[in-house]
Parts: C-alpha cells; structure tokens; sequence
C-alpha cells in the first residue's frame, strides 16, 4: 500500500507562505502529474513528501504512516531531482549503483540494474565517466537512471526530461510509462511539458501559488477547466480568452461578431443575461470553414507562425488577440481580415471576477446551498 | 522486473539511534568534541583561574593563601606586563595582516595552472612543517650580523648589514618577518583549500561577464574565500596573541625585554619563576584578550549571514 | 561547472617565462630555509664560522648524516612522532568531521555559542596548563604512552579544524546529502560518503594542520613522555644539543630527515586526494 | 626497591651508569634507572618543575644545576639530608667551600654536589708570546693587551681571513649574562645578596657594566656581543678569531680537539680582576637532589651520599672529565693523568663564587641577564640599567 | 558587423572527438537555432564560440576577427549556460547588474535595465533574493536576465527556457524575438522545444554527433529533411518510417497497401525501382477521411493517446508502428483496425542504407557528377 496523501500541507519560509495548506489523496498505484507555473512550490511538495523539506504544517502519510517526522531513508521513495543532485566524485555507474548498494543490495545483482537502467536511457556508454564530464541531457538522465534503478514505494520525478530533446523524451516517456504499468509504483510527476503530463498521469494536479486549482484527469482538466487559470495554463498554445456580453440569441463579442451557444453553455449563461462573461477558445478549436460551426470571428491576421505541423495565426479581435492553429498549408496574409468559424460546443465561460467556470455552482451559490 | 525492495526491515537499533531529532543527532555528534575540551582543557582552565585568585609562588615556601583579585591587581602596576601586552599586540598587528597577505598570495600563485604542482606545494608546506622551535633558531642566524645571510645578502648588495638584534626596533621587524615566513603557509594552505571549492563555471560566466582577472578576484573569490579567510584569520590572530617560540629563540626578549610577548611572561611566571598565581592571573588576562578578539570575528562570520 | 578552480586560460600569467618566474619566487621562498639547512647539513662546523660565509658547502660531507643517525636514535624519534601525529590527525578529523556537521548542517539553538566555545577553547596557551595536564594524564596511567600525547593533540587541533570543516560543510550543496538520504543513507551516512568526500580540499587541508600541529608540538611531548623510547623528533633534536653546544650541522642533518619526508609524503598525498575531485553534480 | 634517577643526557649518562652499577653491586636489592628529559639546564628546569608541580612520584633522584637547589628546598620539592649525614658542618666543609654555600640553605643540606665548574679565562698563548705581552691580571690589562695585539693582528698587511677579535664573552640574554655581570662587581669585593637579602651595590653594578660596554664601545669586543651566546664564544674562540675568552670548563677539551684551530695555542687563567680587586669566577656544576615525592627517599639519599662521595667524583674526573668537587682531587695522580690541565683549574674553582643563593634567582637572573643585554645591544645606559635593575631586584628580594 | 563563422571546427577530449569540423557560415543578426540529440555537442560548440572550451582545430570569427585566442570578456558576448552558473552569493540584482557594472555602464542607468529585464521575465519580486532561495524555473529566468540586460555583438542560449512551463515559455520566446528584432543582435539559441525552433530561428542547424546534419530555414528542414535523422528529429511526434518496395504503380507496404506516387516523388523512385526505399511519414500527414487523398494505410490500433488539443493513435501496418495524428475528438478502439488516408505529396523517400533523401543526389552519383 503506498497511496500518499496531505493533509492542510504548508509549508513557510520565514513569513512566506510557499505552500498554503494542500489536501490532496493519491491512490496506490496512481500516477500523478503537477503542474503549475515556475515558482508555485511544486519542488517544495516533491521535497516535503521525501522528507527533504520540514512540514511547515499539516501532514504527509505514505499508505497508512503518517511520515512527518520519518527520515528519507524510511519513506522508500526514490527521487529525480530538479538540479540533478549527482555525486560529482563518483561515476555515472557509482551514482546509480549508490543507493542500492546502500540498501544492502546483493553486489552480483547491482550491475545488471543499473546496466538496464543505463540502456533504457541510452547512458550505458557513459558509466564510467564523471557528472563533470556529461553534457546536460546525459547528467539529467544520469539523475533519472538513479531513480529508476530503485523498486521504491513512490517514485518522484521534478521535470526529469527538461533537457532532453523530443525524440528521446518521447522514448523516455513511453518507458517511463511501461515501468509504471509493469511495477505499478505511485508516481508524482512533475512537468512544464503539456504532452508528458497529458500522456502520462492519471491525474493531474495543477497548482497555482501554493494552492491546488483542480485535480482531474487529463481530459477533465483539458475539456472542463475550472478556472481560467487552468483553462490558460493547460494546452499550448494556451487557451484564448475574450470577454463578451450575454445577450438573448448568445454572446456578443467587441467586434459585433455573434456567437450562438446552446445545450449546457446556453444554461450556463442564463444568470448572465446582459452581463459580461470570460469566453475560453482554445486555438485548435477554430476551423477556417465555417460548416456545421456555431458562428464566427471575424479578426485582422498579426502574426503566421509556421510550426511545420501546423501553423499558428494570430489574429486581432477587437482588443483581444486570438491565436489559431491552422493546418500547416495556411498562409494567410498578414493584414488580411479573416473569418475563423468556433467550432460548436467548445467554448469555456468564466465569470469574469472570480474566473470561475460558469459549469460550476459560483462560491457564494455553493455556500448557500450547503 | 523484480519485487519491489522493502529495506526498513533491516534498520539496526544503531542506525535508528541516529535518526534521533536533529538536536538529539547534534548533542551525540558534539559529544566526543565536549568529552575531549572538558578533560584537557575545561578542568585545567577552571584551576588555573582558580589559582589565579591565590598567592600560589612555589618559591616563597609559603602555603597557598587565598588572594582574591590581589594578582590582578599587582598586573595592572606591572610595568613587564604592560610591556609584553604591547609587544604582543604590535606583533599581532603586523604579522596577522602580513602573514594574510603573503599567504593569499602564496595561495593564488600556488593555485595557478602549473605543470608541475608539486614544488609549489612542496614550498607552501615546508614552512609550515618545519618545528616553530627550530625555525625560530634558523631565522636567528639568518638574522645574524656575522654569519646570516641576510646580512650577506645586503653586503653583496653594497648595503652595510645592521646589527638586527642590537636595535629594538630591527630585532622586532626581524621577528616579525619570521613569524609572517612561517605562519603565511597555514593562511595559505588554508585559503588555497577554500580556493578548490569555488566552481570553475562562476569564472567562466564572469569571464562572459566581462570581468577581468582583478574583477574576478574581488567580485568572486574574495567573496567567496572569505569563510576560510576569516578561519585563518581567527586561528593566526589567536596564536599570534600566543606568540612564544619565535622571540623566545631568536632573541629570548631582547634587547632588554623589547621583544618579550605576553606568552614568554607568562611561561617565565610558570615555569621559571613558579609563581602560580601571577601566573595564572596573566594567562587569564591573555584567555580574556583572545576571547575579545574571537568574538570580533564571530561577529563578521554572523555578519555574513 | 567542471573541475575546480585553476583559473580558466586567458594571457595573464599563462606565459610560461612569467610563470616559471613566479613559481621560482614561490619556491624560493618557501624552500630557500630548508635548503639552507641541506648546505648546512652538508658543512663542516668550521665552515659554518668562516667569514664571509659560504652558501654551498666547500667540502661536502655526510658524516653530519651519520652522527644524526648515531649519536641518537633518530628513526625511532620519526616513527614516534610519525604514529603520534598521524594517529591524532585521525581522531583529530574524526571528531571534528562530527562537531562540524553538527555545527554546519543541523539546526541547533546555540550554534554560534557553542562554536565560540570550541575555539576559545585553543585561545588558551598550553603552556599554562602544562601541570593539570600532568596530572590528568598521570590519573589516568598515560605518562609514557603515545595515548599522553595524542589526546591533548586532538585538542589542540580540533578547533581550528571543526571551523575549516564547518565552513566547507556549509559550502556543499545540499541536495547532494539530500540524494544521499533518498537513496537510503543516514545522516551519518550521507556525511561519511558524500559531504567529507566532496570536502577533501577542506578534510585534507585540516588533516595537515592537524597532523602537523602535533609533529611540531615540543612542550607536552618533552613533559609526559620522559621515556626516551618514546620521545618524538622535536624533543629528539634538542638532545643533539648540550647545555652549550648547539651542532648547527648535525641538526640539520637530522631537521632534514625529519622534515622533508613528510612535506613530499603530504604533497604526494595531496596530488592524488585533491587532484581527484571535481564538480559538475549541480545546476545552479 | 627501584631508584629512578634523573640526569641530563649531556654529563655522560653513560659513564653515570658504571657509576650505578657500582652503587649496586655494593646495594644489593638497589636497582637504578636512568631518566633523562631536556638536554639543556633549562629544559630540564621546565621538565623537572612540571613534575614536580604535579607532585609526581616517580623521580627518586634527581640532578640539579648549582643555581637551582635553592627554588626547589623553597618549594618543598626535595628532602635534607640533614639527618642521613650527621654532621653537616663537618661533613660540608670537605667539599669545594662555594658548594657547601650553594647547597645548603637556612641550615639545611638541600643537594649534594655532583660535580664542579666555573669560569675560566681563556687566552691565545701564541699571540701573547708573539707580541710578548703577559696574561693579563686586570680587566684594564686586558683591554690594553687586547687593543694592542688587536690592532697589530688586524692592521694592514695582516694575512688574516677574518678580524681577530680582542674579547668573547656571553652578553646574549642567557645564563652567562648573569654571570658576566657578576665577575666584575664581585671582584670588586660586593656581594648581590647577603643571607637572603639584597645587598645591591649600585656602583659595583655601574662599573661592572660601564666596564662592558667600555669593551665594545673601545671595539675590543664586537659590537653584536649582545648577541653571542656561550657556544658562540667556544666556537669563534676555536676558530682563532678570539684572543681573550670567558667561558666555563668544557671550552677547554673542545679547544684541544682535533677540529679546532687553536689546539695547543691555549691558556687558561684565573679571570681578571678590577683594578684593586680579587678575581672572582662564577661557579656552575650540578648536584643531586632527592624528590620529597619519593616513595624511597632513604634508599635515595644513600644514593646520594654515594654519587657525592670522593670516589665517585675521582670516577668522574677520570673517565668524563667532569671537575671533581673535592679540592684534594685535583691534584690527584690519576686525575692529573687523565685530565692534566685540572691541575691548572683548582685556582679558578676556589676563586669561584655561588650565584646568588635564593628561591627566587630565577628572577633575579632574568633581571640581570636582560639588563645585561640590553646594556650591551646599546639601548640602555649602564646607569639607567642599574637603576632598572635595582628597582627590579628590590621587588623580588624585599 | 557580427557575424560568425566556424572553419573545420573541431573538439576533442583526450581521445574522444566530440566536435568533429563544423563549417558555419552565421550572418550578422541572424538568429540560428542548434538542436540535435543530448551529448551531440552543441554546448561544447557554444563555449568554443565563447571562449571558454580551448578549441581543438580550425577556427572561429567574430565579424572579421579570428577569435581563437580572444579571452571570453573581449569577444562580447552574453551567455545563458546550461547549468545556470549563477553566483551564489549575488542576489538576483546584482548577478543581473554584474555585467554591466564590470563593462563600465553609469550606475544610474543600471537599475532600470536589470528591472526592465526582470520585468519581463516575471522575477522582479526576486531581485533581492540569493539564487539558493529560488526556484528551478526561477533560477534559470535570472541566467536569462544576466544576458539580456547586456547588448552584446552575440547572444548564446543553451536552452534556456527548459525549466518554464508552457505558458511562461511562450511568453518568454515571444520576447525574445521582439529583442532580436529590436536590437539585432547575432543570436545562437539551443532548445529542444520544436515550437521555439521553428519560430524563432532563421536557421535551423541540425547537430548529428558532432557534425552538421542539415542547415536550413524552418521550413526547410521540416519539409525537405536531407535524412532519415533529421526527419525523425525535426517535428513532434516524430516521423514515422516504413519500408516500401518501389513497384511502377507506386509504393508498396509489407502490408500490401500500395501507394500511388506523382509529380517529384514518383522521379525520385525511379532509379528505386523495384528495390526497397524507407519512406517518411509526418503524424499530422494522415488523415481519417480518405477524401483527395493519395491512398490508404491500413493497420490495427494499438494505443489511444489524447492529447487534449489532438489524439494521438499507435496503429500497428505489418511489423512498423505508425503514430498517427487524429483530431482530439477521435477515439478510435484499441485493437481494432482502421484506415487512414495519407495526404498527397506529403511522403519523404530515403535510401535505406545511406538513409538520406531521394531528393539529394546520392553521394556517389554527386561524386561522379564533379
Ligand atoms: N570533460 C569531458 N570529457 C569527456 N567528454 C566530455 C567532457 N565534457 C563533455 N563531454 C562529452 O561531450 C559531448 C558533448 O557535450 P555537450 O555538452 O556539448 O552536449 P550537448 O549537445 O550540449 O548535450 P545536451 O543537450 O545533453 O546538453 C557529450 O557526449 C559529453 O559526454
Ligand atoms: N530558501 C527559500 N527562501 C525563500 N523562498 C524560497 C526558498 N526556497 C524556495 N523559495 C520560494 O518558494 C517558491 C516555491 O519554490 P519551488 O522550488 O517549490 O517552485 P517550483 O514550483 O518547483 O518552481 P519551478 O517550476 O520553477 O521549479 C518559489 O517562489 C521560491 O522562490
Ligand atoms: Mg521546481
Ligand atoms: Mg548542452
């Protein structure tokens, strides 16, 4: 049993509150993934849970221990750490082999694990030489293979693949993903890479100064963001956001452009008859035909960003810009007015004060009820 | 794919021991530390302020009376003692400064890129190596007007030797030049260690910065270097306030006692005249002296933080 | 990020003239004593006298060689004081490896109390504690042993080595001893395999202070081992003198055994535990 | 019972030890250990008062330089042997006079000599004949024969690598300091302390040290006299750069070794004296104490009384050279064979007088030898160091 | 004028050659991106143009200038490292404001530069704090403020945008492309982010082991990959390659698909005919609908990854796995079989043996033709 779960977690530096009281329950087995933006203390809860960090409040179980004052070693867990942390004076293989030769490991059963380790991660010709002698990517791997070589109760990655470039990290992905299947460890997994965290996590926890902002699945978090926050935050290019007025027949945009909406969206939109809401549009969600659309935006063309795989264009509605992602045969003209049709359904609304999904019952609504 | 590993059932009582809270960890880590001071020096320094408050003088033949703060005051009218207190501390006013100097120098020469490291490590190391007793005894001769070399140097240079030890001031700038010879290799070895820590890619973004090699030093490895500097400086200040051996091989005092320090007193007290009590009260005044002196420097350490 | 810190290559003082001049310096001035000791070890006495003097020897002889070795036993004094030094200077780095990581890394109330403590400790001279010194050690039956000597020795070297450990100790990233215990160590663990690995620049540099702090020390080893089986090289070298007679030659002859030796052992030890290590385990 | 002896491994250890070995053939049940600490007096002061100040039992016997018996009877730190020798009068009067001083204090036997030693002046024989001038009686003498000889020696057309100095003493801030000081003013009939107490002539102490620094001033001594210690005064005598020496016994064997430049060129003489004063001499020489922590203090003593008894003071003589303590001795046949210049010693040792006898001489040789010493080095005047000097000894010797 | 040029650029250590003779020609103001595998050596060509690696052969220029002997200070440069190398004990400021107080800037204006660059970079509430007290992606936006604050003849980046999240990272790069515009300054920029590569560079230098694999426009070497490596690095998920036989009609897969060729493709064949030729497939050059298309592939479905913004779908076709990219409101069922139309024209041809491009002229014919 290694589910994990805070409880009111905080965590203070002097009067800075860093993380400000997490309930969060992880099953076993379960992988996680956090995210969030750079500096809302997704490395502090890694490292509280190791037993890295002292638990400013609340509390940490592992299974059913509560581990607050247990010493790292007796959490069983294994850990990628942001910067790495190698020996420096010790050789690739050393620094794989460390912990479990630490943890009493039969010596004859030592090389083959880490020789494993070593190939999955395409390091294995690197053993014998010094963290000082690797370039970044083989020292982030070097840092990864330590954690892996490891059976653990939980593993924590804290973006283990940054500095990798994307065809190996695809690679590493798809083994970390067969590892996690095939021993079924939990996992907490920390990553600013939209494709790991929506490929490998079961859930994803999205933190946002210290708070959770909504724990889902990838398709909850992706489909249904409770908040702008995390409507914006999840998805590259990031969701737009464009504010419009509900009016009878739908939403009425700056630019006079018309928006029909209908099934969930529409009732939605009914206590906001006449005012202003927060409409989300994610890029991929428009379509340069407009059959079988709910309507369309009409906009000026800023920017044509060639990906190759697509192409994104940047087009000015209103005061708002909106980006679109178009096939990668669109070259509109710069300049040019065109005519993005919103594809039917796909549409967020957010109050436009809290930023709350309209989905959901607004605060004071939800006090009332309870 | 194997099992997954369960390691804590092997814990030993003894590891679990030091998985005690951290003070519990500290007392026990600092415990070997306390046991040590409090058997070769606690004890010993709690009868030696004990003695000082006693008319303790082997060679009186009286018995021990007890004198209360008699011997401190005989001190402050003790025009030696006022005397070697200010030899001692225009000696640690020279050689602290002086032996810092010489050994950051020594220390950033010795931690140039040479091919051969060795006998500049040799170099920094022998000074240090070499027994403080005899190298007292080699500087005076070095020193000496007929047959040091110094002075032959200085003749072949056309220069008339000085009789160093015939003037107070020559013999005390002689003394201080021994002791900055002999202590710059601990400042140096001490720094040159600080040195090796400092990460080669602070120089390389400093390099990219901009910054020139004085740059570098000032904005990088001094900063830097300053916990082991201001170790070597609380060690070198506190045995330059015990100066001993180099004055009393080279010139036992002279001439008169213009070159006598506070630790030669209080070892004449001790030892050679057998007085207990004075001397005691002397070696507290001195405790007193460093103590002042140490927490200065703590004070720059906490500073720091 | 890699390799520690010789200065990374730029015009200055990289010229090799320039810095063979500098290095010739160096050298000078550490080794110009001891190898005006060697001239001397290898002169005659009445040479010593001549005027004006002489540096290199005129009729190098050995024969100061052979009285040092002959009128007292001299390798025994070096193996004394050798076992003396080195065993203090390891209980000297163990003790003080532990107060330093105390001092260091744990959170303790009184840190800069107790590190006060520990140095005010040396601010006393030994000197004056020379008789309960005495009569400690001859409370506890250690007159005459290697044992009367190494404790006080661990003390005297132990302040100034807790400081230079603790100071590199704070210098160490703490995420190295942080992967330590996530891979399974103890504190003490992760100190023992990690953090005093990573210091030997600093372990190394106290390790010398430490040992030769005791293979200089003169006072204690004259006063409690009287025992000339146990006598040590500084105590060992003074018998060469007499109450008038001070042999320059002979005693060089014996400094130079006693001395050079250990400099080359340190500095051979030295290339080889410090000359190993380099960084590059970090971002940062 | 097991003796445990403690002596300074520069007197001949090993011929102390046939010495013991003889003791305990006629012993039996008497073992004798030797301990040696310190090759010099004074590391044997540091050593012996370390132990002794932690009343450490296991020295029965230990030696002791003439100066020190006094500090440690003060101290409590030996025991009389006023009971073991019945007669102290008797029995101290056949030993040299100056020792029967030395050891005994407020009527008690302290120590018993071990063996002797004082000051000599030692001369160049070969320079005097050449330039015919006789040894010199005065101090004043001296300086004449040292100026003239000098001078001609040095002059132009001399063939002398080095310069040929007139006069070595110790004027180096050691032992021999205090008794550089010394042999003028006692020659000059004062005494510094009288029966503990001060008995400080300011003008003896004057001229004794006008009369020094007379001597460098003049450039019969070099002028970094403050610096020659009593080796050096050995040395560069041996050497044949000195023309007239102060110095204690052991000069002589050194000077007719085969190493040296002057062997057979040297005479020894009784010091000079002041004009209108004795000669005096300086005693030096060791003695024999027994520790009052011992646990054997009667076998002790016995032992004692042996080592301080004629015959092993003719042992002595005989097979390391040491002067015996006993005047007869030196005209003793085999001494005299063994050691013939003792014959021309016996006049300097009688002429030779104690140090001052006091617990508390360390001090008062520290306030000579520094006075000295700076005197000599030119940073005081003679009459602003006799000044320190008194007021200094004043405070110790109230 | 700065711009750079590398002649026969070599690196080696001890006997391991690392960079093995790169030849570049880099225009003043031009902003060339350097991506290749992890340990390829494209920091280690980053410190030779920056003077902090000896060089071990050939040379390098600045404008006119042979810099191999320059010291790093006199070729004016700023650098984002790897590693960070920040000064420990400099707070953010002064780490920031180092560079220019060391060249000499006046003091009053120093404080406005770093607070402009702090600005944009989201640390201005940091600039009092030591590095040790920050977080990961915090750390890495003060390497990125150090350089920037400078107006340096090059600007060298080596990923730095690795630790930020996505959101963060489109900002950022969004910047930085206004400064390069703004300033015009000569900029070498490593990611392993393929949207940073493709709209930010100029250039694109692909780095295979040590030596150049490809240099080109974005499109260019996303389009017209000279091999096999480039195609499989250029683009995520990455190009699919399948065996095929060469028959007159066309391709023809193990799977007995055959798929017609025209136009370029069918004249780079010929030669082929009959023989086998690897072919190279984007993800996003399938689609469900076989409408227009050039003809079909047929397969098992193997995996179902949903990515939020599309889904990607592993479709076994004979004994290759096929990635193929769906729309994010596909769910094709695991296991069973599906078709999928490839777009016209969008197939690459490799040799399979020399694995580059039909394209190009093989190697030995280019011999033969000189
Ligand atoms: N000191 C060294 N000794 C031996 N090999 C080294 C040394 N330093 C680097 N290398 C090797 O040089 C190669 C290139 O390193 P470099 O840092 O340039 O790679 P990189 O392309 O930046 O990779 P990454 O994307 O992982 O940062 C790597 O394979 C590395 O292992
Ligand atoms: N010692 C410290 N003192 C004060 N604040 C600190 C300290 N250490 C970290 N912080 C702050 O705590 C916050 C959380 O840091 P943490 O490392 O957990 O962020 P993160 O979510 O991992 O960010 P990133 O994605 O950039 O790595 C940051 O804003 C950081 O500045
Ligand atoms: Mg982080
Ligand atoms: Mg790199």
């Amino acid at each position: 049993m290694a589910s994990v779960s805070f409880r009111k977690l905080e965590k203070t530096y002097g009067s800075l509150r860093i993380v400000k009281g997490i309930d969060l329950e992880i099953r076993d087995r379960e992988f996680v993934v956090l995210v969030g933006p750079s500096g809302c203390g997704k490395s502090t809860t890694l490292r509280m849970l190791a037993g890295l960090e002292s638990i400013s409040g609340g509390e940490i179980r592992i299974g059913d221990t509560v581990v607050n004052a247990l010493p790292p070693r007796e959490r069983d867990i294994a850990m990628v750490f942001q910067d790495y942390a190698l020996y420096p004076h010790k050789t690739v293989f050393e620094n794989m082999a460390f912990s479990l030769k630490v943890r009493g490991i039969p010596a004859a059963e030592i090389p083959p694990r880490v020789q494993e380790a070593a190939e999955m991660l395409g390091i294995a010709h690197l053993l014998e030489r010094k963290p000082g002698q690797l370039s970044g990517g083989q020292r982030q791997r070097v840092a990864m293979g330590r954690a892996i070589v490891r059976r653990p109760k939980v593993f924590l990655f804290d973006e283990p693949l940054s500095n990798l470039d994307a065809k190996l990290r695809g690679q590493v992905r798809a083994e970390i993903k067969k590892l996690h299947q095939a021993i079924g460890t939990t996992i907490l997994y920390v990553t600013h890479d939209q494709v790991e965290a929506m490929t490998l996590a079961d859930r994803i926890v999205i933190l946002k100064g210290g708070d959770i902002e909504q724990v889902g699945t990838p398709d909850e978090v992706y489909n249904t963001p409770n908040s702008v926050f995390v409507g914006g935050f999840v998805g590259a290019p990031a969701m737009n956001f464009l504010s419009a007025t509900v009016e009878r027949d739908g939403l009425r945009f700056a630019s006079g452009d018309l928006l029909p909406l209908t099934g969930d969206l529409a009732a939605q939109a009914i206590p906001y008859q006449g005012r202003a809401v927060t409409v989300g549009i994610r890029p991929e969600h428009f379509s340069a035909d407009s059959a079988g659309a709910a309507g369309t935006l009409t906009g000026r063309v800023q920017v044509v960003e060639p990906l190759g795989s697509d192409t994104l264009v940047h087009l000015a509605v209103g005061q708002s810009v909106l980006v679109v992602r178009m096939p990668p045969d669109a070259h509109p003209a710069v300049g040019a007015d065109m005519v993005v049709a919103v594809q039917p359904g796909r549409l967020h609304l957010f109050d436009p004060t809290s930023e709350r999904s309209l989905r959901l019952p607004t605060p004071s609504s939800a006090q009332a009820a309870a | 794919m194997t099992a997954p590993n369960r390691s804590e059932g092997r814990t030993s009582p003894l590891v679990r021991l030091l998985d005690l809270s951290e003070t519990g960890l500290a007392v026990l880590l600092l415990a070997p530390a306390a046991l040590l001071l409090a058997l070769i020096i606690v004890y010993p320094v709690g009868r030696l302020i004990w003695t000082s408050f006693f008319n303790l003088s082997l060679t009186s033949g009286l018995p021990a009376s007890f004198a209360g703060l008699e011997n401190y005051g005989l001190l402050l009218r003790d025009p030696i003692f006022w005397e070697t207190t200010r030899n001692t501390l225009l000696i640690t006013v020279v050689t602290v400064p002086g032996a810092l100097f010489v050994g950051l120098a020594l220390a950033l020469l010795a931690n140039l890129p040479f091919e051969r490291k060795w006998p500049v490590r040799l170099s920094l190391l022998i000074p240090w190596a070499l027994p403080l007793s005899f190298a007292g005894l080699i500087f005076a001769w070095f020193f000496h007007s007929d047959y040091g070399v110094v002075n032959d140097v200085l003749r072949r240079l056309g220069i008339s030797g000085v009789i160093w030890f015939n003037s107070e001031a020559w013999a005390m700038a002689a003394i201080c030049l021994t002791i900055i010879w002999k202590t710059s290799s601990f400042m140096a070895l001490i720094i040159l260690a600080g040195l090796q820590t400092i990460p080669r890619s602070l120089y390389e973004a400093a390099d990219v910065d901009g910054a020139g090699r004085v740059r570098q030093f000032f904005e990088i490895t001094l900063p830097l270097l300053k916990p082991s500097i201001i170790v070597a400086l609380i060690f070198r200040t506190i045995t330059a306030l015990q100066t001993f051996d180099i004055p009393y091989t080279m010139t036992r005092g002279g001439p008169g006692s213009s070159t006598a320090t506070l630790a030669m007193y209080i070892h004449q007290n001790t030892v050679d005249f057998l007085d207990l009590g004075y001397g005691s009260a002397l070696a507290v005044v001195m405790f007193l002296l460093s103590m002042a002196v140490t927490f200065v420097y703590l004070r720059l350490i906490r500073a720091k933080r | 990020m890699t390799a520690v810190s010789t200065t990374s290559g730029t015009s200055f003082l990289t010229g090799r003239p320039l810095r063979l001049a500098v290095g010739g310096i160096l050298i000078l001035n550490g080794l110009f004593p001891a190898l005006w000791i060697l001239f001397t070890s290898l002169k005659g006495e009445p040479e010593l006298l001549r005027k004006p003097i002489t540096w290199l020897p005129q009729a190098p002889t050995l024969e100061n060689y052979l009285r040092a070795f002959t009128d007292q036993p001299l390798l025994l004094f070096l193996f004394n004081s050798f076992m003396v030094a080195l065993l203090s200077t390891i209980a000297t780095l163990f003790v003080s490896t532990l107060a330093a990581y105390a001092l260091a890394r744990l959170n303790l109330r009184f840190r800069d109390l107790i590190l006060s403590a520990i140095i005010a400790v040396s601010t006393f001279p030994l000197v004056t504690l020379l008789v309960p010194l005495f009569e400690i050690m001859r409370a506890l039956g250690l007159l005459n042993t290697w044992a009367a000597l190494i404790l006080p020795y661990i003390v005297l070297s132990l302040p100034v080595c807790t400081l230079i450990l603790v100071s590199f100790f704070e210098g160490i990233p703490r995420d190295l001893e942080n992967a330590a215990m996530v891979d399974g160590c103890t504190r003490l663990g992760a100190l023992f395999k990690v953090v005093v690995p990573l210091s030997a620049p600093g372990v190394f540099t106290a390790g010398i202070l430490a040992f030769v702090n005791a293979w200089d020390e003169f006072l204690l080893a004259l006063s409690f081992n009287s025992n000339p089986a146990l006598r040590t090289l500084p105590v060992g070298i003074t018998l060469y003198q007499g109450e008038f007679a001070f042999p320059w030659p002979v005693i060089s002859a014996a400094l130079i055994v006693g001395i050079v030796p250990v400099a080359v052992l340190i500095v051979i030890f030295q290339e080889r535990v410090v000359s190993g290590l380099t960084s590059g385990g970090i971002k940062g | 019972a097991d003796l445990r002896v403690f002596v300074s491994s520069q007197h001949r250890p090993d011929v102390w030890r046939k010495a013991f070995d003889m003791f305990e053939t006629e012993h039996p049940g008497v073992k004798v250990k030797i301990e040696t600490g310190g090759n010099t007096s004074e590391l044997q002061a540091q050593y012996l008062n370390t132990v002794m100040s932690a009343k450490d039992s296991s020295l029965d016997v230990m030696i002791l330089d003439v100066i020190r018996p006094a500090q440690f009877a003060a101290a409590g730190w030996t025991v009389p042997f006023n009971y073991t020798i019945g007669d102290t009068k008797g029995f101290m009067a056949k030993y040299l006079p100056a020792y029967a001083g030395a050891n005994t204090i407020d009527g008690k036997v302290v120590a018993l000599p071990a063996f002797a030693d004082a000051m000599f002046l030692y001369y160049r024989k070969d320079l005097l004949e050449k330039h015919n001038i006789a040894v010199p009686k005065t101090w004043s003498e001296l300086s004449a024969a040292a100026k003239k000889i000098t001078d001609a020696e040095n002059g132009s057309g001399s063939s002398r690598s080095s310069v040929l100095q007139g006069l070595s003493f110790q004027g180096r801030a050691i032992e021999g300091a205090v008794c550089t000081f010394l042999l003028p003013y006692w020659s000059q009939g004062k005494d510094l302390v009288t029966n503990g107490k001060l008995t400080f002539d300011k003008d003896a102490a004057t001229k004794s040290l006008a009369l020094w620094k007379g001597f460098v001033d003049s450039g019969v001594a070099k002028p970094n006299i403050a610096e020659v210690a009593t080796d050096d005064t050995r040395k560069e005598f041996q050497a044949g750069d000195v023309l007239f020496a102060v110095n204690w016994s052991y000069a002589w064997g050194q000077f007719q070794g085969d190493q040296s430049a002057v062997k057979d060129k040297v005479g020894v003489a009784v010091l000079p004296a002041m004009d209108g004063g004795k000669p005096a001499s300086c005693l030096g020489g060791w003695e024999w104490g027994v520790s009052s922590y011992s646990k054997n203090q009667g076998d002790a003593q016995t032992l004692v009384k042996y080592l301080s008894s004629p015959k092993i003071s003719e042992f002595m003589a005989v097979n390391a050279a040491l002067l015996p303590v006993f005047p007869e001795l030196y005209k003793d046949e085999d001494v005299v064979k063994a050691v013939p210049w003792f014959g021309q010693a016996q006049d300097v040792v009688t002429s030779a007088k104690a140090r001052p006898v006091t617990p508390r001489y360390n001090e008062v040789s520290e306030i000579i030898r520094t006075t000295v010493n700076a005197v000599l080095a030119g940073t005081m005047t003679p009459d602003k160091g006799v000044e320190q000097m008194e007021a200094r000894l004043q405070r110790v010797l109230r």
